[in-house]
Parts: structure tokens; sequence; C-alpha cells
């Protein structure tokens, strides 16, 4: 954003890594039982992390640095292999590494401190946030495949050990998609390298140096199958584990049962994050390195994209379960992103981008509220709840901004990038846009069903629903007020990110 | 006349598959560790002719880093079959499905 | 050269053998201390003095002392009393074959390439060859020798534990 | 000068709504009530100044005050575009919004929910004023669909009646359906000229070929919005459920200022619709169309806030034929004669309803004038007013109407016809509803104690009244003409004659009310039968609604369990297992790769190792199977 300069020597991006970490080793070190301590010492590292992240975004300058890319760092790795330690911010990551850092502080806040083995779970969730944010960081395409596995193994354990329900089934359908899609990665990754090496004669996993070359080259399918592009190949490798985190229809049926397992302050981030990675890693590789295959499938996965924002929607039509409709609805609105992203041009990309900052902001806040119906009622059943705003009159208000926020009402933030998402797919494809038009319809359906059904109407159900406490309104504010700035004044998000998106080699073609 | 690399890289060869069938159809855990040190054995040997085909020492370290490795490898199996046994659990593989969800 | 090498191959392969498909664990294990004998004679061919005797005192002297120690200790019954499993000689089998003929088919395709290094064995017996060894440890690896030091330790305290503790 | 005040316009309700949102549980009602009540009418002052300042002879205002959003390909501001259209829209807003605020302060007395009402009230003003003055297409669909927010906050004010959640619902599902076609419009508009400001918009439209697709749908897509908002043909079975909100809602949202956002849009757009002949012609028709159904409903209920919403309805059919025939000034102006009398028709009838305690039949109503002499004479003026009697407000705006619509060539002659019909059948059904539930049995005494309503809220009644009789006089037309031109001077004598006509069709109308619901009652009801199935068919509103619920709702929700039910479990998740066990043989859940035997992991592992070297060799090309360059 432009306000300072920061100092250059201090490695800022690997701090924002470590700080987690660090905070992560004081918590393993902290008796089990000081259960006080190990909470306060997880929020004060989310905190520090928290506030050196909102360091690095003011500290962006829009349009500086080769490629755009700001707070570099470089250490050798295993330099005959090409792989180094290299780590950087543009337009792309800026803005969501600050989500990371304000969700895992939440996340944590609200953890509750009776929670058995609450030790492992903060330690677990801190080194979730140093995996996630160097999933976001990382410009080498090994370091960031380490981080991209990292992450996995402390969200199964987040699921299949605090989880409820069929915790371990949803954990490990969970782990088995993910596997596989990071399997197709990691053999796509190797072959970009190698790829690249056979064209250039230099050996190297750097994005920096493979973005300037995109692959070329066709492959002849045995048995005279007929041919396929290099790069598509690769693109089905990379967006394979993108399509499945994200997730894009139809690979989505990890995500009801992994969303309704976990425990609130891991679906939080689960929801909130971690699916907007998927994004981010299309976004990142495949419409950087390979814009011609970007070119010649985007509209195929623009269209199941738009089946995903339709699927989605109708699917949290008719659930019955609070957490399972706000996991449908999280599914259709990340239709609305990967729409905008393969749409393929400025407006929808830039659309996309902060649609992920605010799905990730709304998606948190509609957790939070579930859990705190869930928390008073003891259910999250629609069927057993009504009425709650008669008991709970500053919760059915807090609870009816988000709800506008997710059903994207003109002025808040989630309008923003539905309308830029859907104006760069209409430039593109009339009928996508028409079919996420309809979702927005939907959308406004399924959401005021939601809240309607659980806040309005007589005789309140269950009676004693009290009112929120000074801390859960302040767990929700941050997020509030997110909603209101980016819906009214959004114009620090294209002055930071336009020239990053603008420079994408599948826009320049 | 000199005897061709490639004999001693087949014999490593054989030696590890011989190994590798063993430790998949052998029940019995002393002898799947057996068939473990073969293999190992086999992997050395190829090193070591590398290494004096290439007029070069590394593969002669790596093969006695490996021997180590091995030796740290036996004591803690053996270790762990001592104790199997002392529970009164019968001597097989197959049985000791404690990983199984 | 070439009889010798002939000779200890097969002795190789048919302790080889013998280690697999005995019945009584204490035959497998004399095959076994026969076969690391006998790759200790194919170091020697291979003009690496210093691991034939690491191989000797390591594997054949400390490790198989181990291994039939625990045998004599323990006195397991062999495989003929444990009931029948079925189609593991079948995949075992299948999978052997495969991976021998993907090895072989390499070995013939191309043989060895890489660039040869200086050591030669000339150059080896000048200086000796343990002190070359030794040199090559001690400055080149010594990162590497440390580790396996400390995983040496890490082990020895591993199995300490393990003895003094009873599972249930 | 004007740059700095347009702002507080919009900054007084919105300061009013934000100190009454959060602080209001916490202050006393009197404050709560001054807040409101006084946000709006500080906004009034504001309003009234602008206006001055334009009579005065000021340039209409176009400021930029930030920017919202601005990339290489895409620039929106946040701009206030004041001019004689806007600012007349803004009194209207603020002056009658202010009166019925203060009624609200009466109306509303016993609520539990003061002040929630009245920081609702006030975010609607807020929005509709930004609606109003946004110089651009964007904040003015921000503006759009912020009222459509307050319109369904207020519709279901009494979140514990289910029917009042459920006109809410249904209120703003429809009118998202208009924002949509709103914001596909400003796309088909951003991607053909690169502009959304106003200004910009009307200096380049042009460029694009008159009457041809791109400019057609343009005005359609907005059209679909207008409609929704407007609730016109066929997006209009939101309205009369919407009178499940309090009555001063219906007054200031439901009648006199939201709904006829679908004029202004029309109005300020028409520039466009003048290039798009086709999508013009389709606005007068669904605006005769509608005007006539709705009049034709409103002759057959019998609860007084439907009669009043179908009657609303049918009177924005007038406005958007005026507007669809290029009689915009004449659509304006009949906007601001409705917005008084049809304020003032709601705010008494609610008076009424209060003191029935919140029965709303008119079948149960009846002989007034003695409980509410004031609620009785000012309804009369305002049913004189609606019904186009001659020197009353309405008689001009509908007049000029009827006029510009018979006057025209072509089809138009027909919807012209059509609003005169409607005429007297708006007359017939305004009527009805006075001689019913005012008039009706004439009783010599009175033993039901009604009482008259508080001076707060009958003063605004009358402030009301005394511009449904003289808002007639207010030069509108000559006032907007810097924005749509001059209108076509009509000779005196036509004029005359149609205002002849146009007053014995609205006395028929009188007559046949005063026949069948005043003098002769057994008259009406042999018609009801001797109508039976008409009349029925009337009754139901077309049965528009049960239609709408078979073809679009239930199959949606079918639709939504099919998939919940079927597809889901069966078909994707099938696959995916499915494949899972053609793989792992027999897999259930994925599970039972994890046997727990070391041998078949090492099985596994083997395989992999195999795997890799097979890929690694031909890779390198040790195999005759080639991969990669």
């Amino acid at each position: 954003m432009s306000w300072y300069t920061l100092p250059a020597s201090v490695p800022w991006l690997t701090l924002s890594l470590v700080i987690p970490l660090a905070g992560a080793l004081l918590v393993a070190l902290t008796p089990g039982e000081a259960r006080r301590v190990v909470k306060q010492l997880g929020v004060l590292s989310a905190v520090i992390t928290l506030v050196l992240v909102a360091a690095i975004i003011g500290g962006f300058q829009q349009g500086v640095g080769n490629l755009h890319l700001q707070f570099e760092e470089t250490l050798r790795w295993i330099p005959s292999a090409g792989i180094s330690y290299h780590l950087g911010v543009d337009g792309l990551s800026l803005f969501l590494l600050g989500l990371n850092a304000l969700l895992f502080l939440l996340a944590i806040v609200i953890v509750d401190p009776l929670t058995p083995r609450l030790k492992q779970f903060i330690l677990l969730l801190l080194i979730l946030e140093a995996a996630t944010a160097g999933i976001l960081l990382s410009l080498d395409l090994i370091l960031f495949y380490v981080f991209w596995e990292a992450m996995l193994v402390p969200l199964y354990f987040l699921i299949g050990v605090w989880g409820e329900g069929r915790r371990v089934y949803a954990a490990f359908k969970f782990l088995i998609y993910t596997v596989i899609g990071s399997f197709a990665m990691l053999v796509a990754i190797l072959a970009v390298a190698a790829i690249n090496f056979s064209q250039t004669g230099q050996l190297s996993f750097d994005w920096t140096v493979l973005v300037q070359h995109p692959a070329a080259g066709i492959w002849h399918l045995p048995v005279g199958l007929g041919t396929i592009g290099i790069q598509q190949l690769l693109f089905i490798g990379f967006g394979l584990a993108f399509a499945i985190k994200m997730p894009i229809f139809p690979l989505h049926t990890w995500l009801p049962p992994a969303y309704t397992s976990s425990p609130i302050p891991v679906v939080i981030v689960f929801a909130g994050l971690v699916s907007k990675l998927g994004a981010y890693g299309f976004l990142r590789f495949n419409l950087a390195l390979f814009p011609d295959a970007a070119h010649s499938l985007g509209g195929l996965l623009a269209v199941l994209a738009t089946v995903g924002i339709l699927y989605g929607a109708f699917m949290a039509l008719v659930q019955t379960d609070l957490k399972r409709l706000v996991a449908y609805a999280s599914m259709s609105h990340l239709g609305f992103i990967g729409l905008g992203i393969f749409a393929g041009n400025l407006l929808g990309i830039e659309g996309a981008l902060v649609q992920m900052i605010n799905h990730g902001v709304i998606i948190a806040a509609l957790f939070l509220v579930v859990g705190m119906i869930e928390r008073r009622a003891g259910t999250r059943l629609r069927a057993e709840l009504q009425g709650l705003a008669a008991t709970a009159p500053l919760f059915a208000a807090l609870f009816l901004v988000v709800s506008l926020a997710a059903l994207g009402l003109p002025g808040l933030n989630g309008f923003v990038g539905e309308f830029l998402i859907m104006l760069g797919a209409w430039a593109s494809f009339i009928p996508m846009a028409v079919g996420a038009g309809v979702g927005v319809i939907l959308a406004a359906w399924y959401v005021l069903r939601f809240y309607q059904g659980s806040t309005q109407e007589a005789p309140p159900r269950p009676t004693s629903f009290g009112e929120l406490r000074a801390a859960e309104v302040g767990v929700l504010a941050p997020l509030l007020a997110l909603m209101v700035l980016i819906g009214v004044s959004p114009a620090f998000f294209p002055a930071a990110v336009d020239a990053t998106v603008k420079a994408l080699p599948v826009l320049l073609r | 006349m000199p005897v061709p690399a490639y004999t001693f890289l087949l014999l490593s060869g054989v030696l590890f598959t011989m190994g590798a069938v063993g430790f998949l159809v052998r029940r019995n855990p002393l002898v799947v560790f057996m068939c473990i040190e073969l293999m190992l054995n086999a992997v050395n040997l190829a090193f070591v002719a590398i290494s004096r085909y290439l007029n070069s020492l590394d593969g002669v370290v790596f093969a006695f880093l490996v021997i180590t490795v091995a030796a740290a490898e036996v004591v803690v199996g053996i270790a762990i079959i001592v104790q199997v046994y002392r529970a009164g659990r019968p001597m097989d593989v197959d049985d000791l499905d404690l990983m199984k969800e | 050269m070439v009889v010798g090498f002939a000779l200890v191959a097969a002795w190789e392969i048919v302790t080889a053998a013998g280690v697999v498909a005995f019945r009584r664990p204490i035959y497998n294990a004399l095959s076994l201390v026969a076969n690391m004998l006998g790759l200790a004679v194919l170091f020697l061919m291979l003009n690496a003095q210093f691991l034939f005797a690491a191989q000797v005192i390591v594997y054949a002297g400390a490790v198989m002392v181990l291994f039939v120690f625990i045998i004599a200790l323990m006195n397991p019954e062999s495989d003929v009393t444990l009931p029948p499993r079925g189609n593991e000689w079948i995949y075992g089998g299948v999978f052997g074959v495969i991976f021998a003929a993907l090895l072989v088919s390499l070995l013939f395709n191309r043989g060895l390439t890489g660039r040869p290094g200086t050591l030669t064995p000339e150059a080896i017996a000048a200086v000796g060859n343990v002190q070359t060894v030794g040199i090559a440890l001690y400055t080149k690896f010594l990162f590497p020798v440390e580790v396996t030091s400390l995983l040496l330790l890490i082990a020895a305290v591993g199995a300490v534990y393990l003895a003094m503790r009873r599972i249930r | 000068m004007m740059d700095t005040l347009a702002p507080f316009v919009l900054i007084a309700p919105l300061a009013g709504f934000l100190v009454n949102a959060l602080f209001g549980r916490l202050l006393p009602r009197r404050a709560v009530a001054w807040i409101g009540a006084g946000s709006v009418g500080i906004g009034f002052i504001f309003s009234l100044n602008l206006l001055l300042q334009l009579l005065t002879g000021a340039h209409p205002l176009d400021q930029t005050y930030f920017t919202w959003w601005q990339s290489s390909d895409f620039n929106v501001p946040f701009n206030l575009y004041v001019d004689q259209l806007s600012s007349l829209m803004i009194l209207v807003i603020t002056g009658v919004g202010f009166l019925i605020h203060v009624y609200s302060i009466g109306y509303m007395r016993e609520d539990p929910g003061y002040s929630r009402f009245f920081a609702y009230m006030n975010l609607f003003v807020f929005s509709m004023l930004l609606l109003v003055l946004s110089g651009n297409l964007l904040w003015l669909i921000i503006g759009w669909a912020m009222v459509g927010l307050s319109s369904y906050l207020l519709i279901g004010f009494w979140f514990d009646r289910p029917t009042a959640v459920l006109a809410a619902r249904k209120a703003f599902v429809m009118n998202t359906i208009g924002d949509v076609g709103m914001v596909f419009a400003a796309f088909l508009i951003f991607l053909n000229l690169r502009v959304l400001d106003f200004q910009g918009l009307f200096s380049r439209v042009h460029q694009l070929p008159k009457g041809g697709g791109v400019i057609t749908a343009i005005c359609l897509l907005l059209l679909v919005g207008a409609v929704a908002k407007s609730a016109q043909l066929p997006l209009h079975t939101w309205l009369p459920d919407a009178m499940e909100g309090p009555t001063p809602v219906s007054a200031l949202i439901h009648a006199a200022t939201m709904v006829t956002a679908g004029v202004y849009l029309v109005a300020r757009m028409h520039m466009l619709y003048d290039w798009a002949p086709a999508a013009a012609a389709t606005v007068a028709v669904i605006g005769g169309v509608t005007a006539f159904y709705a009049a034709t409903i409103g002759t057959s209920q019998v609860d007084i806030k439907r009669i009043l919403a179908y009657s609303t309805m049918s009177q924005i059919g007038y406005m958007f034929l005026a507007v669809g025939i290029g009689a915009y000034a004449a659509g304006m102006f009949h906007f601001m004669t409705h917005a008084f009398f049809k304020a003032l028709l709601f705010m008494a009838a609610g008076n009424v309803i209060h003191a029935f305690h919140d029965d709303q039949d008119i079948r149960h109503m009846g002989n007034l004038r003695a409980g509410l002499p004031i609620t009785f004479w000012t309804f009369l003026i305002g049913t004189l007013s609606i019904s186009g009697f001659p020197l009353f407000a309405g008689f001009f705006s509908k007049d000029e109407i009827i006029r510009a619509a018979l006057s025209a060539a072509g089809s138009e002659f027909w919807l012209g016809l059509l609003a005169l019909i409607t005429a007297g059948l708006t007359a017939y059904y305004m009527f009805r509803l006075f001689f019913i539930a005012f008039g009706w049995e004439w009783l010599s005494h009175d033993d039901r104690h009604l009482h008259e309503a508080l001076p707060v809220q009958t003063v605004p009644i009358v402030i009301l009244a005394v511009g449904a009789v003289v808002g007639g006089y207010v030069p509108v037309a000559s006032f907007l003409s810097p924005v749509f031109g001059h209108a076509v001077e009509v000779g005196t004598g036509a004029f005359i004659g149609l205002a002849a006509l146009s007053v014995l069709v609205a006395l028929a109308g009188f007559l046949a009310a005063y026949l069948l619901h005043a003098r002769r009652p057994d008259l009406a009801v042999v018609w009801r039968t001797r109508l039976g199935p008409i009349h029925t068919l009337v009754e139901h509103k077309y049965y528009v609604d049960e239609l709408y619920d078979r073809v679009f709702v239930r199959p949606g929700l079918a639709l939504a369990r099919f998939l919940n039910d079927v597809v889901e479990p069966r078909v994707i998740d099938g696959a995916v297992n499915g494949i899972a066990n053609f793989f792992l043989l027999e897999a259930r859940e994925f599970r039972l790769i994890q046997t727990g035997r070391v041998s078949s992991y090492a099985l596994w592992t083997l395989g992999g190792a195999i795997g890799i070297v097979v890929v690694v060799a031909a890779f390198l090309g040790y195999l005759p199977v080639r991969l990669g360059g």
C-alpha cells in the first residue's frame, strides 16, 4: 500500500513463517495442564504474526520489483537440482497472507480452553498457519510442494482427532482426495522442470525462471490416440490438485463431511483459507506457467465452476444441518471464484482475487455464527431452531449482516467480487455469467431461509438462547468491519494487485 | 581378464530381488529382518562396484554408512521382536496389525 | 579372476536362496553369515579392503551373533507350524521376476555411464586404502558421519529403553 | 456550494440510522423519535436548498467524492449527480418521508421495536436518496439493492409473524431477480461503451446503432430491475404480501417512494430508451397492462391495505405507461402527486386499522365520520384525488398521461384507451373502499367508541391532503424541461375534450360504486354471482401466485432434493467410491488398503518402486516407450 518503506535487511517473510513455528515450539515446551498459558501463547504468536503481516501489507508497493515480487528472499538449498528457498510476495498473495493471519488469530481466540488435549490442538493450528503462509510465499516449486504437503498433516489430525461425527471417515476421505491431487502435482512439478531443462538447458524449480519460458510441444498418445499439448498435460497435473482443494465440481464430495466434522476453529481456517489456496494455486501456477493451456481449458473449467455455483446453491437449499448448509454455500461461492479465474480476463481475475478475501471473511463469519448457535442451543438442525432474534437481538443483527454479505448484497463485500467476476465472465462466456446470476438469486433464497429459519418466527426455540458476550462480538467485529469496508470502498484492493494481475502471462497473450 | 562391471551389478540385482521376495513371503519377523539385511548388502555391492569402476571413493563411504545404519536398525528391530515375543504373541508378522485403523 | 568371481557369485546366490527358503530360523541365520562372508570377498576383489574388514567385523561378527543369539534364546518355532497363507509365493514370485527383469534390462541397455574420477587403484595404493577412506570420511563426508553417529546413539538408547519395558 | 451540500442530504439519514441502530436501545423513546424524524427533516431542508439553487440557475452537479474501484480495465467513482429530476425525487422522498416519520412517532408508540423501526426507516431513506443521487449505474445499483434490503427488513419487521417473514423473503428474492437484471444491463453498458457514469453514458449512447440489439437488450435488462422494484407484471406478486409490514412502511416504501424507483430509472435512462423504441414500447405495454390488471384485482379485495397496494401497482402502471411513450415529465408529475395522495391514503388507513385493533377487513368497518372525522375527510380527499376528480392533483397528472397516450399515433392509442378504462375502474374500487369502510350503513348512533388518532398522526395527513389538492398546480413539466426537453403542446380544444372524457369515465366509476356499495348492496351480491367465474379469478389475483409456486418454487425445491438425495450420494460419490473399489478391490470407504499387514505394505512399496524405476527409465530413454522431450 506504499504507506512506508520497510528496511530490506530484515527477512520479513521468513519471520512471518518463523513466528508461528516459534509459538508452536513454546507451546510444545509448556506443560499441557497450564491451559491458560498454552492458549495465551497461541494467541500471542498469532497476534504478532498478524501485526507483522499487516506491516508487510502496509509496506507493499505496487509496480515495484522483479515480476512485481517484493520482500524476496533466496537461499541456496539444493543448488545442483536448481532448488532454492525462495520467498516473495506479490499482488496475488498479499491480501491472502493477511487473511491467513487474521483467520488463524480468530481461530485460536475462539478455541475452547476446555478442549481435550488443548496443547496439541493449538500446536497443530500454529504449524498449520506456518504451512499455509509458506504455500502463499514460496516461489520455488519444490518448496511449495513441501508446504502443500505439510499443510495436510496438521489438518488431517485436527479433523481426525478433534472432529465430531464420522470424523475419521471425513478426515480420511479428505486425505485420499488430496493425496491423489498432490501426487499428480508432484509429477507435473518434476515434468515442468525437466521440460524447462530440455528447452533452455537450465535446471530450475524457481517460479521466476519457469514463468519466463512456458513449456511448448506436443505429446503423442500411444497407439494413435491423437496428441495432447504438453502444457495441457501439465495444466491438468497441477489443476487436479488445486481443483480438489478448491473444490471444483464434481471433485467436491470430500468437502461436506470434512467441513461438517471439523471443530469450529478448524473449519474457519479450513473453509476460510485452505479452499482459497486451491484458487491461489490456479492463479500462481496454472495461469502463469501454462497460459496456452489456460486458454484452451479455461472454457471447460468455467463451465464446471458455473455448474458448481448452481449445484452448491441447490444443495444448500435443502440441507437441514446448518454446518452442512454453509459447506455447500461455500462451495457455491467458490464456484464464483473459479469462474472469475477461468474467465481469463483482468476483470474476472481481479474479481476472483477480491472474492477470495471476501469468501474467507464471509464463510469464517458464517461458521462462527453456526458455532455460536450450536454452543447455545446444543443443536445445529434447522428444524429445532427458530425465533432466536426474540431473545438475542444483537446476535440476530450481526448474523443478518453476515447473511447479507453472503448473499452478495450491493454495499457489502460479497457484491464487489461477484460483480467483477460476473462482468469478466460476461465478457468471455455470456451463458456462464447468466448461470452465475441465477446462482445469485438462489443465494438470496437459501441464505434467507437459513437466516429467517433460525432467528425469526415465534415462539423462540430454544427459549434459553442467550445474547452474545462481548468477546464473541469482538471476534465477529473485525470480519464485519471488513465486510463493510470492502463493500463501500474497495479501491485499496486494485491499487495493490492491479500491476501483478496485468502482468499475468495468461493476459499477455 | 578383468571382470566387467555389469556382472557385479547383475549379481547385486539378483541378490536384491531374492531379498525382496523373501521379505514378501516370509512371516517370521527374524527371517524378514534377515532378508532386509540381504537387500542392504546387495545395494552395498552395487555401490562398491560402481565406485571401483568409476575410480571414486564415494560409493565406499556410502556403503560404510549403510552398514552403520543397518546395524542401528537391527538393534532396534531385534529389541522390538524380543518385546513382542515376551508379550506372548505368535511369531508371525501377519498378526502384527496394530497399524490397522 | 573371472573364475574366482564366478565361484563367489554362485556361492552368494546359493546362500541367499538359503536365507529365503530354509524353514528353521537358525539355518536362515547361518546362510546369511555365509552370504556376508562371500560378500566380503567380493569387496576385496573390488579393491575395497577397508569395507572388507568392516563387513566381516560388523556384519558377520556383531550383527549375526546378535541374530543367532536371539534365535538360540527364544527358540522360535519354524514357519511349518504356522497356518498357510496361500498366495504370497505368487505375489513374491511375480514381483521378483518383474523387478529382476527390469534391472537386467537396464543394465544391458546402457551399461555404466558417468565421469570417472581420479582415485584409480594405483592412486589409492600410493596412500594406502584405509588412509584414503579415512581422509574422505573425516573431511568430505564429515557431516554424514556425525549424523550417523548420532543415529547410532539414538538407536542404542532406544534399544535399551525397549528392553527395559514390558509390553502388554 | 452544491458539491458540499449534496453529500449531507445522504449523511443526515445515515447518521440517524447509525445512531438509532447502535445506541437506539439505550436511548429514551423520545430521543429515538427525534433522531429518526429529525434526520430526515434535516435532509429535507438540504434538499430544499439544492432545489432552490437549481431554480436560481445553478448548473446540475456531477461531483466525484472518492474512487470505488480503479484498475487498468475498470474505473468506477462514487459521484453524485444532482439535476432537476433527482432534486424533485429527493424533495419528495425527504418531504413525504419526514411526514411519515412524524406519523410513525404516534403510530408505532406501543411497539417494543421502536428504535429498530426508526433505524430501518432511516436506512431506507438513506438508501433511496443514494439511489436517486448516484451519478453512476453501479452506485445506483447499490442504492437499488439497499432499498430492497430496507423494504425486506420493514416487511419482516414483526418477525414473529410467519406470514410477515415469508412475505419479506418473497420480496427480497423477487427484487434480487431485478437486481441481477440491472447488473447484467450494467455489464452490457460497460462492455460496449466502457463507462458506467451517467454523463459519460449519455454522451456515448449514440455510438450504438439506434434500435439495435445491444441497446434494446440493455433497456430490457434495466426494465427487469424496474419491473421487480415497481411490482409490475410479471414480478408483481410481492407487493400485496408486503402489506404485512407496519402501515407507515406501506405508506413510505410501498406507495410513495421505493416502488416508484422503476419509473425514476426509466426516466433517468430516458436517452437510452429513446434510442431503443422497442424496449420503450415494452415499458409502455407493461405499464398499461399492469394498470388495468391491478385495478381489476383491486375491485374484489376486502383487506384495506391490499386494496391500496393494488391501487399503487395500478398507479405505477400509469407512470410506466407515461415514461414508456416518452412522456417522462408526465410520469414524474404523476409520481409526485401519487406520493402525496397515496401516502395520505395509507396513513389514514393506518389510523382506521389502529382504531379497529389491527383488523384490516373493510367489511368490519363503516360509518367513520363521527369517530374519526379528520381521517374520514382526508381519506375522502385522497380518494377524490386518486380518482381524478377535477381540480384535485390526481386529475391533472393522470389526465396528462392519458392525453399523451391517446394523442400518440399507433399502438399507444390502445394503451391510452386501456388507461381510460382503468381510470373508471380506479374511481370504482376507491369509492367501493370508501363507501364500505367509511360510509356504509350511515348509522345514526355509534357505540363503538372509536378514537381519532393523536395529532402527531393527523397533522401529517392534513399536510399531505393539502398536497393532494394543490399538487396539481406545480409546474413539474417546465421544471423538468432541462432534463427531458419541452413537452409537445396540445391544443386547448383537445385538452378540454379529453379532460371531459376522463371525468365522465371517473364519474361512471363513482356512480357504479355508489350504486352497488352505498345505495343497493344487494345488487353487488347479485352481480357477484352473475359474474361467478370471472369474479373468482379476479378475487384470487388471476392465480399468479399459485402459478409461480407450481412453476418455480416447487420444481426448484424438488430439484434440490433430487440432487441431495440421489445425485450427490449415488452418482458423484458413487462414482468416486466405484473408482476406489475398482482399484483397491475391497475398499469400503477407502479404508481397507490399510490392512495393517507388513507384507501387504511391502507389496505396495515394491510396486511403487517398480513404477518409479519404469518412469525414470522411460524418461532417460532406457525403455522402448518414450516420455517427454
